[in-house]
Formats: C-alpha cells, structure tokens, sequence
C-alpha cells in the first residue's frame, strides 16, 4: 500500500512538503489482509440518502457475519470496508475506486439511485470489478460488471398496474412522480402500456415534481379533481422517498382514502411508512418483490435473525434489504463455484446461479444480469406493514430493455459466450444499440 | 515561471513560492511516481491517487476564484457553485458528444438520456459542442456571461453584503431546480457520464489521468498568477478599497461597480475553467453541483485556509477535502461529520484569520519584534466591517 | 440613495432674480428639502459657494449638516429643490458619487475614512486624479509626474516619514490629514470637509487649519463643517450656522456667535 | 364482469332487500325476530375460503338472507375481526375472549388455529355499500345522511325503489333534501326519464355547484330531450366559472398556507440572523430539533398516557421552546459569543455546528423519519363554499400569527425585548446603563433558536421528521428574511406571506418546479430594485 509519507521523509525535504500533501493513504492495511476476502459497502450514512442506504449497509455487515459464523467462503473470513460516499454522486465515484483500487475489494454492495450507480459504472468496468445494485430502477441499462437484484419496471410497475384495472376497475390514472430518471421512464413506460390497453390519453395525468417536495397542496387538490370526472381513478407513485410522507399526509388531510382514489407507490416501504402515522393511509398500495409480512418460513427466520443481530426487536425489513441479501448469497455461491473471487471467474459464473428467496421460492440470474422475481402487491395496513393482496403465480423475468420504447424495444442483453452483449439489436444482429 | 518572476519581482511572495515550488514538485513527481515507478514500490503513486489529487486541484482553483471576490473584494457569493457546474457542463456537453455511436442505444448523435426519454432531435443548444474549441469557449463564456448579467444588475443596483449573498445563493439554487428537470435538456438529476475520449484520448487511461492532473496543476498556478496579479496591480487596489470602505471609492470617482463586476466575471471564468478540469477527472457532472451547500462548503475551504490570502483559499480546498476523503472511509466513517464540523467550529474560533492567515499574522508579529519591515501587508487584510445589526421592526 | 419620488416638479429654470448668483457661484443649493420617514433633514436650504471661497459651516446635531453634504455628493437625492455646480451648467441631482466626485467635489467623511489595508502611499495613489475605468488599470503604471505630485502631497500633509504603513495603523489625526491629502490628491474644485479636527489635540487642530488655508489658497474652493469653535476662528472665514435643516444666520464667526437665535439653539432656551 | 359492475349489483341486491322490508307491514318486526331465520352457512363457508371474489360474493348473499347474524359477521370483518379456520373450513368472530361462532354468538370451547378473513379496497367498498345501504332506514338521522350521499355519489339506478320509499317515510328536512339531491343525481342519467323531471334534477344538482356537480350534470344521456341538454350545459358554464373563481380564492388559501409555513420557518431567523447579524446555518437543525422534541414527546405519551395523544403536540410546544432556547443559548456562549463583530465567520461555526447537530440527531435516532401522528383535531377539513380547508393547515396559520404575535409583543413590551433592542443598537450605550449584554446577547439567540423550535412542532405535522428536515427549510428562510428586509420582522411575515402566495399562484400555470424557478428569479430582479428588501430601514444610519 501506499505510504508516501514515511518514504518521503528520506527524500529532499522540498519533496516531503509536496508529499505530505499526496499522503492520502489511510489506515495501514491489517497483517491478516492475505487471509480475508474484502466486500465493500457503498451506501451513504449521511446526507439525504442515509434515510434508505443505513439499512443497507447494515444489512451487508449482518450477511457477512452470518456467512463468517458459516465458516466465511473458500475458507477464508469475510471482511466488510465500510466507506460513506455522502450521498454526493462524484464522491460514489471516488469511494468506488478507492475499494477496488486502494483495498482491492472482491465485490461492492452499494449503491441506491441511478445517478450514483452512472457514476461509479465507468469505474467498476475500467478496474474490472462487481457491484450489486439492490434497488428497483428504471431499467435500461445491463452492464457486464453490474448485477442488479432490484427489480425492473415490468417487475414492479406493470404488475401494479394490471391489478388495478383487473381489482379496482381502476379508468382513470395519475402518474406522479419525482422529476428524475427513474419516474420518468417508469412513467413513459406505463403510458405506452396503458395507451396499448386502450386507455385514452385525456384519462392519463402525468405531473412531475422536484425532490424533496414538501408542499402538496396544490398537486392532492389536482388529483382530487382528476378524480371526480365519474371514472375510477388512481395514483401510481414513483415519488421519491423523502417527499412521500408529506404526500401522504396532504392526501390524509384532504381526505382521500384508499376506496376512493387509492395510490399504489413503487418507493414506499416498511422503511419509509415507519415515519408516517399510517391510520388514514390503510388500503393504499405499494408493488415490490417482497414484504416483511410475507409469511414463509424463511421469512419468519430472517426476521428474527436480522433483529437479533440488530439487537432492535422492532427493526422492520424491507425489499431492498432483500434483494441485497439475494445478491450477497448468489455472490457467496458463484465465488464457490468459481473457486475464486477473480471477476473474469466470478461474473459467469453468477449466471444461472439460483438462490432462494424469502418470499418461499427461488431467484435466479439471469444472463441480462438481472434476477426472476415474484411481484407482490400489498396494501397499507395501520400498523406500518403490508397486507399482501396479490402475488404473481410465478417469477418474472427482468426486461432490461422495455419493449415499450422507441429506442429500447429492439435490445436484448446476453453475457454469456457468444454474444456477450448487454445491448444486441435483434433486428441490425449486432453488439451496440439501435443506432440511427 | 522564472522569467514572470525576474520580470516582476514584486508579484511573488514567499509563501507565493513555496506554493508554485510545490505545484511543480506535484507536477513532475506524481506523473514520474505513477508511469515510472513499479506498482509494486512503496512510492508508487496509483491512478487513483492521480485523480484525486487532479480533484483537489480543480478544487484549489475553484477556491481560489472565490478567494478573488471574497478575500480581496468582499463579494461573498454563496453562487460560486453555479459557475463551477456551467464550466463542468460545458466540458461535460463536449465528452458526451465524443461519445458517438458507444453509447448504449448507439445513437451517433443524440446521448443516451435523450434516446431513453424519446427525443427525436439535438436541442439547438448542444450544437457546436462536438468541436472542442468551440465547448473550451463555452466553459470561459457560460460562466462568465451569467456572471456578467447577474453582476450588472446587482453591483448596478448596489446589492451588497447579505442581500447579494442571499441572491446569489437563489441564483444556484434556481439552476439547480431547472438543471434537475428532465425537460431542460442536461439529462435531469443523472446528469451526463459514461464518458470514453477527451480530444481523441481514452478518459480512462493512465496517460490522460497524469495529462489532465498535470493540466490542472498548471491551470492553478497559471490561476494563482493572474489573481495574484490582479490584486496587485493599481486595478486589484481599487478591489480591496471597495471592500474596506466602498462609499469612499466612489467618492473618489471610481465606478465600484465596474471593478466588482470585471471581478466578479473574471472569478467566474476561473470557477468555469475549475470546472471543465474536474468533470473528466471525477467522470460526471450532474445538477447537484449546484447545490447551495456546495457553494457554501467552497467559502468554507476559503476560510480555514485563510481569506484574502490566496495560497489559503488553495491550501484550505486541499486540506478540507483530503479530511473528507480520509474521514469517510474506515473507522471514522459514522463519524466524519463529528470531525469535519468540529474542524469547521474550532478554526472559526482558534484561528479566525484561518491557517495562512494565522501564520502572516505570527511572522509579522515576529518581524516587528526583529524589526524586519513588512514584506508584503497587502497579503493582511483585515475583516471588512459589516453592517451593524438592525433594531427589530 | 433614496428611492423617494420627487413630491413637487422642480423648476426648470432657477427663477431670473437667483440667476446672477446663479452663473458666478461654484456651488449653488436653492430650497433643497430632503425628508426621511417624516422627519425634515433638510427644510428648503439655500446657499451659495463662490469659486475659491473657504466657507465654515456649525451648527447642532441633527441640523443636517452631513445630509447636506450627501446631496451635493450625489449621495442622497433632494426631495425638492436645486443643485448646480459650476455656475449653473451642472445640475447635481442628476449625477451619482463618482460622476459628481469627477466633477471635482472632493468630500472627507466625518469619521476619518482611509483605506485602511492600503500603505498611506498607495492610500494616496488611488486618489491621485488619473485613469479611474477598470480595465485599463490593471495594466496601469506610474509615472514621473505621478511620482512628483505624491511626494509634494506628502510634504503639504506631513505624512512623508509613514508613508509604508498601513492606513489603519495611524493615529486619528494622522488618518485626518491623510484624507485631507486624498482629496488633494484628487484636485477637486471644491471640498466639503467634515468635522476635520474631531479628536485632535491642539497643535494638530492648529495645524489643520493652516493645511486647509494653505490648500484654499491654492485656489480651491473649501467648505468645512465643525463643532470647534477655535478651529473655526483660526480659519477666519465667513460662518453659517443651520438648524433644523435650514441656515439660521451667516456672517463672520463674531456676528453669528452674536446672533440671539443661535445662543438660544446652542445653549437651551 | 366488471368490478364496478358486480358492487353495483350487489349493493342493488342489499336495496331491494330493504326495500321488500320497508314495503310490507310489520317486516322489521318479522327482521328482529328472525321467524324464519335463513340459513347462511353457506356463505359463512364460502368467506372461510379468503379469497376476495367469494368474500364479495358472500358480503352480497349475506345481506340478502336477511339473517340478524349476518350484520355482526360484516361488522366484524369491517373490524377485521372476522377469522376462519381451514380445517373445519369456518368463520369465526373474534371477541374479547376468545373466538365466538356467528351463528349461536356462543364462545367456541376447543378454538382451532385461525388467520383473520383478508379485506382489501373492494372488500372494504362492498362493506361501505352494505353499510349505506342499510343505513338508508337507520334510526340515526346522522347514519340515513351519511347513507344517501353515499347514494347520491354511486348514482346507481336500482337504489332508486329503496331510495323513494326511504324519501316517503323521511322526516328530516335535512335528510330529505339529501335524499332529494341523491335522486336527482341518479335520475339525470337514467333512461326514460320525462324531461321535465329531468331537467328538475339538473336544476336540483346545478345548485350545489361543486365539481361532483359537475361530473353528475356531464352524465345526462346524449338521447335526452335537447332543452335538457342546454339546461344541462349552461349549468356546467356557469359552474365552471364559479369554479374557476372558487379556485383562485383556494390557490390563495393554499398560498396563505406555505407562507405560514415559511413565516414558521424564517421567524427565529429574523432574529437570530435579521436582528443580531448571526448568518446562522444551524437554524434548520433548531427546527428539527423541535420536530424531534415532538416525536420524543409523543413517544412517551405513547408509553405511557396514550389518553393524552391529543395535547401532545400543545405539550410539546413550550417543551420544544425551552429545549431548542437551551440548545442555542449553549451554541451562543460556547460560540458565537467569541464571533460578534465578525458576522461573516459566523456562516462557517454554524456550519459547522449544523453538520455536528445533524449526525448527532442521525446517531441518536437513527438516519429514518420518526413517526409525529395527528391530534384528532387537526385531522380533517371542512368547506366554505367550494373553498376546501384542511383543519392542520388552519391552525398551522393560526399558530404562524400567534408565535407572530408573541415575539413581537415580547420585543415591545417585555423588559427582556426592551433590553434585547437597546443591545442591538447601540450595544456600548446599552452597557453603560447596566444592561448585561452578555446575558441579553444569550438569551437572544436562545429567544431565536427557541421559536425555531417551535416552528419544528408545527412542521412534523406536514414533513419529514429526518435529520435532513433543516435542510430543505434554511434556503427558503434565508431568502424570506432577506425578501423582506433584514432587521425587520412585519418584513419577515409580508416576506413570507407574499412568497407564499405568489409560489401558489404560480404553481397552477407553471408547475412546481418552474413556479418556483420563476419565483427565485422573480425574488432575485426584486432584491435588484430593492436592494434593502421589502421593508428597508430608511435613512442615513443604513450605510453609516
């Protein structure tokens, strides 16, 4: 490791000035280095997203004790190098390569919105390295070095969405979100899929708004309005989680109850509604690909375990942690089968590696990179958790690509020998996109 | 540089060289210690490390361009981010369109956030930008005609002190909301990345780290040059007597609002330059860049290392951002803002005039006790006086 | 500056019985009324300086002294009334500080106003009458003649052996002369000197005086505002006394210290 | 078959029900006594299966039976206290003791392993339509309201039998002019419907002049006469109209609201910052610190006196007042007090102070939002004409005037405001006349900090309660202070109210983010041609 510092004070002492300033090495690496195998944890702890990455990090830090108390992978313990990158996308960036580069990390967890996963993706290709990304994103996007555990929109959105016209006869729809990328190709999405179920575009409201929005008055007056055109209406939600509780409780005080106009949320779980009194929210909805109250014994079993270690018997968990804790097995599992943590090894070897799931089934990788899931939909309840009043038969497929873009519907993704590709154009048969 | 430095003695202080000696040691070790050196050597310097340092470079620079307005004018401008991401945009615009058909929809011309949102055409906006003199303009001139509208209004109108803090403050955050909108054009909160190639070269290569590193260290010392000399030319006297007794200046028959603004516009330019250096270094830019706690984080930098003194507002952005870097990882992680707050509190209260400054301050003391004369006192200025606080309604 | 609106339109023309005054005086203030928050600083104040005229101005607090200094200096506009500088051809209230201080009116501040972070030179080489646009200055070098005239500055205000300290490390009466000699510096026709001797001792109250004869004798034009009596009698110029915004009498020092009105203003009724 | 179409059905069904009832002489009588008591068993096996479609369809088979058993099974399933057993496939109700079987109401003695009957939304509206339908004929003229609304908002056809004969035996004006309405509404658009009659409804329907008005007024069929259709169209003009005045005056509302908010938020900044030149970065986290305070108050009330949850937010007030007054005048003598004079260093402690207060609150509570409830009284709105006011923005304005009030009234006329006044202007002068600056410096900045702290119980009501809640408030407050003039707090509230109403009026045409980009640049030209703010202190002392 690099210690410029001692080395300079040899040297001329104009040097050691210019050298005391480049010392950026930090702690001295450990002896017992050779016997560890690194994981590194990018979650923020402060700034705006520490409110959903803690959990995260503390989760990473729970499966490495578990897998350590298992007897750790190829014999060797686990190490977990917790860095905080502050909710500051070019620090994600700077933190990322300090793992790989400075203490050579086999793997990242990390990472919650798209921007901070932009930012690190050049870094995790240019040093050839693995991150999962636990969070349900937008798609588009299947990169060689990334493992996404989150779910894509036709995992969540869709699912949500086809429940509402099949159980609440739902005509009518608002599409609210925070104005980035997420939201809006969520939102792009659900329009072609909703226009392509006949759904008339003065029925479809699509409002956008900025992060951290706090005054919901004007838009929950909009939507009641929306909603009282004598058609059933909805809301789907892909707001971001700091502007949902005062959403929530703007639609609390304005009266809108789930029977009236319910609101099915992509953003929202057991995480963010244990900031909020969820009395006058009862029967709104959320889509994800696992709740806490799902009852399997799995489940029951990883609760316990989770808030044991946390020693907080209240600790809810939610899908993000899930999907994590799914990226962390498969992860454990491909290095196993690969008989080393080298990515060139490992990264094939995720592909088909299937690790059960805690909504009593099994999640597999996909080639695109991305896992089967089941979607489930549930509805608030007034304790904080969900009811669970819809889940898939079976898993589903992530489409990286949605079929439901212009530019995207030609795209498939595939790491595995020969293509290798993660945007092949069926229609041009070649590696790079739809070009022009 | 030693030819600048015969030609006029006066313009370098020692502290000025020691500043420069070290920006060239950087310059030539850090390349010499990454390319030459074996990975495996105690003093190699890994890529990284290069970047980082390239980061705190840009930085220095951008410190130093509040340090201009701030220190020597005592312009406080909680906006200085603003200019900063337009330079980072426009070098920004520029790599994006070097992408070409790499991107993942492969479109030739359009980047990857317009393809993904449906956009059929390129905004006129982000024409021209594929030349890179053309987008090297554009970091000088966004920044700098922003700065210049903004500051004819506000120095025309006499906005000063808080009121122009406050206003530059809204200037930021303003772009920061319309920068986040999708429909802008900029690819909303992701900002623009996945860069490949600057003039040809892969961004991501060793040699480009080690050029862009050592063009930055270049830009701050050519930056300290020309601030150092604008302060000390009869133009840069004008500056700081605006700052320490402004109606005086104009009772004397300056324009004050024409040096604030040249000022003010010249800093802005040296923010957007600041900027274009750092984007390909750290490979994004993104709307947070014009968070109004960014721009108060650089007049923080500014004030631990010393107002008014131009080698502290550099010193100050290294020495902050190398705590953060440090602090956020390992052990201290949970706790970094503890430390950095702290640091913020007990520089305030221990060393109010900040490092450099402090130091001045010891070795005039300890030059009057040796009855050494002054070298220089215009590297000393004293806290401009604010307006006394106004009785409640 | 005040944004308040002019309540009544001003005269396009001075009326023709003032316009004699008018085209011989340097400065000329007719009816000039300026109101803040109700309160009259200024209450249709009239008077006249002649080219190369010293002229002492006392009076109480709140007589408005200083706010008549801010109107001629383009600092605060009248609500009402007339200023013309140079027999008439320049209307003031048009005008901002910098154009005005081109003009050649030159103020000191009652509160010594230096620069302090600046050397007493430099202090005096921003003042010096010379380039004042921004860009060029940046370039800017000093000549000979530049040179020369700062050091006969530096006799006049006996400043010579401080002339590399900082502004803000002289004594009161140091910062007193210095902007004394700041305003030579800028040779303006006219300067308006405001409480110069505040804090001084004797000797320098002595010395003032004779700096600021010496500078009326070089031909320019001089109105001075003061509290001390002895000052204003060492200068030995024609005296106008204001009150409430308005002159209360005007003659030598002797006939306005003889003038009831002015013993019941100054010392209680 | 659709959904709507199946409750509609139903609740159709449970009408005509009540409607063969209410018909014959003495049937309630024959109800109470259940003489011919119906067998639901076989409903009450098919809600074992949890499946919503057979809920449904048992909800629907269980009001028609007319069984008595067959309301306390709904209620309890509304109470989510409807549990079935797989094997034997049962329904139970759960009572305080134990598990009680519906049809005996007798306590079952060996309780098999149950789960609760699962109720979402459609489970949750057929309830609701069961309910209003029975309610139609309730003794309780509350409950016969509530049910012909209910009617009047589902303007289902086959309500209409059961409607009229609830319509004959009502005694109620009030009711009987609701039930009237509700008819009105479900008649306009209904086939076969004479035009006069018609037109009589629109006329009826026209008068309440709401946007539900509207959607009604919008229903009546194409095949309708063509002067019921012009009635029918110069309704919806004019309602619109009205409407479109109606949601100016909302907007305004609206605006009021946010700017009460951010008076809230500026007010302890227009002392701390206006009145002693502090440029206090930490006055978010005062703010949030109130907002914790709250939180840690409820969570107490919670534990310990849960009757209390009602004044929890009015116990919270002097608490936060007191703990966040403390907080600051802590900061001012360790702090600030060493920085007077030098204002602009000021930004750079309280920088730092807030980074410290943020990741201590995050350490202490964790990085998540904490859960601040509702008092029932500030749940809720009620309407002035078509003007909606939700009763937690109201007496967040309310308290906004009254904090207003206080600080003004204890800068006036209190010894302590008199003192603070006497130290900010002449601080020497205040000295020597035996003034403890130091003591009134303190309390000053305690005085700021304390009202941010209460401004922090009035925001949990409306936001996140997260160590980032300063955050989001201190530009904003900054920018309210400054808008309307520093050192001057009629200029804060003039400040925060007219941002406030302006960033609503804005909103509607420009969204939210534009409105308020506008709004920023709108503040900025401001500033420009006032360069003091909106109440600037006039006069020569400004620049001296």
């Amino acid at each position: 490791m690099l210690n410029l510092f001692s080395q300079a004070r040899h040297a001329a002492r104009r040097v050691a000035v210019g050298a005391a300033a480049l010392a950026l090495a930090g702690t001295a690496i450990p002896a017992s280095a050779q016997e560890t195998i690194k994981v590194g944890v990018l979650h923020s702890l402060s700034g705006t997203m520490a409110i959903s990455e803690t959990t995260l990090k503390d989760t990473v830090l729970f499966m490495v004790q578990e897998q350590n108390a298992a007897g750790g992978v190829l014999g060797k313990k686990l190490e977990a190098v917790v860095v905080d990158p502050a909710s500051n996308w070019p620090l994600f960036a700077e933190k990322a390569r300090e793992l790989i580069a400075k203490e050579k990390v086999a793997v990242v967890f990390g990472c919650w919105t798209s921007v901070s996963r932009k930012s690190v993706l050049p870094v995790f290709k240019e040093l050839n390295s693995i991150l999962f990304y636990p969070v349900q994103y937008e798609g588009e996007e299947s990169e060689r070095n990334v493992f996404y555990t989150g779910a894509a929109p036709n995992q969540q959105a869709i699912p949500a969405v086809d429940y509402l016209m099949a159980n609440e006869g739902v005509k009518r729809w608002v599409l609210a979100g925070t104005d980035y990328v997420y939201p809006r190709t969520t939102n792009k999405i659900l329009e072609a899929y909703l226009k392509s179920k006949g759904v008339p575009a003065e029925d479809i409201m699509i409002n956008y708004t900025p992060f951290g929005h706090s005054d919901w008055q004007t838009i929950v007056a909009d939507i009641k309005k929306f909603g009282s055109a004598g058609k059933k209406t909805a809301v789907v939600s892909t707001i971001n989680g700091d502007a949902n509780v005062p959403f929530y409780k703007e639609l609390g005080n304005q009266g809108i109850k789930a029977t009236d106009i319910p609101v099915v949320a992509f953003s929202v779980g057991e995480e963010e509604l244990a900031g909020i009194d969820t009395k006058p929210l009862v029967g709104h909805l959320a889509a994800w690909n696992y709740f806490q109250s799902v009852d399997t014994p799995e489940n029951k079993d990883f609760i316990a375990k989770w808030r044991a270690y946390t020693k907080n018997d209240k600790r809810v968990t939610n899908d993000p942690m899930e999907a994590t804790v799914i990226g962390f097995n498969m992860w454990v599992k491909a290095v196993e089968k690969a008989g080393t943590t080298d990515p060139d090894a490992v990264i094939p070897a995720l592909i088909g590696v299937a690790v059960p799931n805690l909504s009593g089934g099994f999640s597999a990788m996909m080639p695109n990179h991305h896992i089967t899931k089941p979607v489930l939909i549930g509805e608030i309840k007034d304790d904080g958790q969900f009811d669970i009043v819809e889940q898939t038969p079976g898993l589903i497929v992530a489409e990286e690509w949605s079929p439901y873009l212009e530019g995207s519907k030609d795209l498939i993704a595939d790491w595995r020998s020969p293509m290798n590709c993660g945007n092949f154009n069926v229609k041009t048969g070649k590696c790079g996109g739809a070009g022009k | 540089m030693s030819t600048t430095q015969t030609r006029q003695p006066a313009l370098l202080g020692t502290s000025g060289l020691v500043f420069l000696g070290v920006l060239v040691a950087a310059a030539v070790l850090v390349p010499i210690l990454n390319l030459a050196i074996s990975p495996d050597s105690a003093v190699h310097v890994p890529t990284y490390v290069v970047s980082l340092l390239g980061k705190y470079l840009t930085y220095a620079l951008l410190a130093l361009s509040v340090d201009l307005i701030w220190g020597y004018v005592g312009i406080l401008s909680l906006g200085q981010g603003a200019f900063f991401a337009l330079g980072g945009y426009a070098m920004g615009m520029y790599l994006m369109r070097q992408i070409g058909t790499r991107g993942v929809y492969g479109d030739p011309v359009l980047p990857d956030f317009m393809v993904f949102l449906n956009w059929k055409e390129l905004p006129w906006f982000w024409y021209g930008f594929d030349w890179f003199p053309f987008a090297a303009l554009m970091v000088l001139l966004a920044p700098g005609i922003l700065a210049l509208v903004f500051g004819w209004f506000a120095f025309r109108s006499r906005v000063t002190g808080v009121y122009l803090s406050i206003i530059t403050q809204a200037m930021t955050f303003a772009l920061l909301l319309a920068f986040f909108r999708n429909d802008m054009g900029f690819g909303g909160n992701n900002g623009l990345t996945d860069f490949k190639d600057i003039l040809g070269f892969n961004i991501q290569s060793d040699g480009t780290r080690i050029v862009l590193f050592v063009l930055s260290a270049l830009a701050l010392g050519l930056g300290y040059l020309l601030c150092r000399f604008l302060v000390r030319s009869h133009f840069g006297k004008v500056l700081v007597a605006i700052r320490d007794a402004e109606t005086r200046v104009r009772f004397t028959g300056y324009r004050a609002e024409n040096y604030k603004l040249v000022a003010f516009v010249a800093s802005a330019m040296l923010a957007g330059i600041a900027g274009a250096l750092y984007v390909p270094q750290v490979g994004i830019i993104n709307p947070s860049e014009f968070s109004p706690a960014n721009s108060i984080e650089i007049i923080v930098w500014v004030a631990v290392g010393g107002r008014g003194t131009l080698v502290g507002a550099a010193l100050g952005a290294v020495l902050v951002n190398y705590a953060k870097t440090y602090f956020t990882s390992g052990m201290l992680a949970p706790y970094w803002l503890f430390m950095l707050g702290g640091l913020f509190v007990a520089v305030t209260l221990f060393l109010p005039k900040g490092i450099v400054g402090t130091f001045y301050e010891w070795r005039a003391r300890r030059r009057e006790r040796d009855d050494i004369p002054g070298e220089s006192p215009g590297e000393l200025p004293g806290e401009p006086p604010l307006a006394e606080p106004k009785p409640a309604a | 500056m005040s944004d308040i609106d002019t309540l009544e339109p001003r005269t396009a023309e001075p009326a023709p019985a003032a316009r004699k005054e008018l085209t011989e005086a340097l400065l000329y203030l007719d009816a000039v009324t300026v109101t803040f928050d109700g309160f009259r600083a200024l209450n249709a104040l009239s008077f006249t300086v002649d080219p190369g005229e010293m002229r002492a101005i006392i009076g109480p607090n709140g007589a408005g002294k200083t706010t008549m200094m801010d109107v001629i200096t383009g600092k605060t506009r009248p609500d009402r009334g007339d200023v013309f500088f140079n027999g008439g051809t320049t209307d003031l209230t048009k005008l901002d500080e910098t154009q005005i201080a081109t003009l050649g009116i030159g103020r000191k501040f009652q509160k010594p106003t230096v620069f302090e972070n600046h050397t007493v030179i430099d202090n005096l080489r921003l003042a010096l009458k010379g380039q004042r646009r921004a860009l060029p200055n940046i370039f800017r070098r000093e000549s000979a003649a530049e040179r020369e005239r700062i050091d006969e500055i530096f006799e006049t205000i006996r400043l010579t052996e401080h002339k590399d300290r900082l502004g803000g490390a002289l004594s009161h009466g140091q910062k007193q002369w210095l902007e004394i000699g700041m305003l030579l510096a800028q040779d303006p026709k006219l300067l308006l000197v405001d409480e110069p001797v505040a804090g001084m001792t004797d000797a320098e109250t002595a010395q003032t005086a004779e700096l600021l004869r010496e500078i009326n004798a070089n031909g320019h034009s001089v109105v001075v505002v003061e509290h001390d009596m002895t000052f204003v009698r060492d200068l030995g110029v024609r005296v106008m006394c204001l009150h409430e915004g308005s002159v209360l009498a005007e003659g030598t020092l002797d006939q306005v210290s003889a003038n009831e009105r002015v013993i019941e203003v100054y010392l209680g009724r | 078959m659709t959904f709507s179409a199946r409750l509609r059905r139903l609740a159709g069904g449970l009408l005509l029900t009540l409607f063969a009832f209410c018909a014959g002489p003495g049937t309630e009588q024959a109800m109470a006594q259940g003489s011919s008591a119906p067998d639901i068993s076989a409903p009450l096996a098919q809600l074992a299966n949890d499946n919503y479609g057979d809920t449904e369809a048992a909800l629907g088979a269980l009001a028609l039976s007319g069984s008595p058993a067959a309301a306390g099974v709904v209620a309890a399933l509304a109470d989510g206290k409807l549990v079935f057993s797989t094997s034997p496939r049962q329904v139970y109700i759960r009572g305080d003791a134990g598990l009680i079987d519906p049809l005996t109401m007798q306590p079952v003695a060996d309780a098999p392993a149950v789960k609760p009957v699962r109720v979402n939304n459609r489970i949750r509206r057929a309830i609701d339509a069961a309910n209003g339908a029975l309610s139609l004929v309730s003794p309780d003229p509350a409950k016969r309201m509530e049910a012909a609304n209910a009617v009047g908002r589902s303007r289902d056809e086959a309500a209409l039998p059961a409607l009229d004969v609830a319509l004959a035996k009502e005694a109620d004006p009030k009711v009987k002019s609701a039930m009237t309405l509700a008819r009105a509404s479900i008649v306009i658009g209904k086939e076969g419907i004479s035009p006069a009659e018609r037109i009589a409804a629109v006329d009826l329907v026209a008068a309440e002049g709401n946007q539900e008005a509207l959607a009604i007024l919008r229903s009546v069929p194409a095949s309708a006469a063509p002067e019921v259709k012009q009635a029918a169209a110069a309704a919806i003009d004019a309602i619109e109209r009205n409407l479109a005045m109606w949601s100016m005056a909302q907007n305004v509302w609206y605006g009021l609201s946010l700017g009460s908010v951010l008076l809230l938020a500026a007010i302890g900044l227009a002392i701390t910052f206006g009145v002693m030149g502090v440029i206090n970065m930490a006055h978010g986290e005062m703010v949030m610190l109130g907002a914790y305070t709250t939180f840690v108050v409820q969570e107490l009330i919670r534990t310990y006196n849960p009757a209390l949850f009602d004044l929890s937010l009015i116990i919270a007030i002097p608490l936060a007042f007191v703990f966040t007054g403390l907080i600051g005048i802590i900061i001012e003598r360790t702090v600030i007090r060493f920085l007077y004079g030098r204002a602009l260093e000021t930004l750079l402690a309280t920088w730092g102070i807030s980074l410290i207060l943020q990741q201590a609150i995050r350490t202490l509570f964790g990085p998540t939002n904490r859960e601040v409830g509702a008092p029932s009284w500030m749940s809720g709105s009620f309407e002035i004409g078509q003007l909606s006011i939700t009763y937690g923005r109201l007496w967040i304005i309310v308290f906004a005037i009254l904090v207003f009030v206080a600080l003004l009234a204890t800068l006036r006329l209190t010894r302590i405001g008199l003192e603070m006044r006497a130290v900010t202007q002449n601080r020497r002068m205040a000295a020597s006349m035996g003034i403890r600056t130091n003591w009134v410096d303190a309390a000053t900045f305690g005085l700021g900090s304390g009202i941010a702290g209460m401004a922090g119980v009035a925001l949990s009501q409306i936001d996140n309660v997260s160590p980032n809640l300063g955050q989001s408030y201190i530009i904003d407050s900054f920018l309210v202070v400054v808008f309307g003039g520093v050192g001057n707090l009629w200029g804060t509230l003039v400040g925060a109210m007219s941002l406030g109403v302006a960033n609503k009026l804005l909103e509607p045409y420009a969204g939210a983010v534009l409105g308020k980009i506008a709004l920023l640049v709108i503040v900025i030209l401001f500033i420009q041609k006032r360069p003091r703010g909106l109440f600037a202190l006039k006069g020569r002392s400004i620049e001296a």
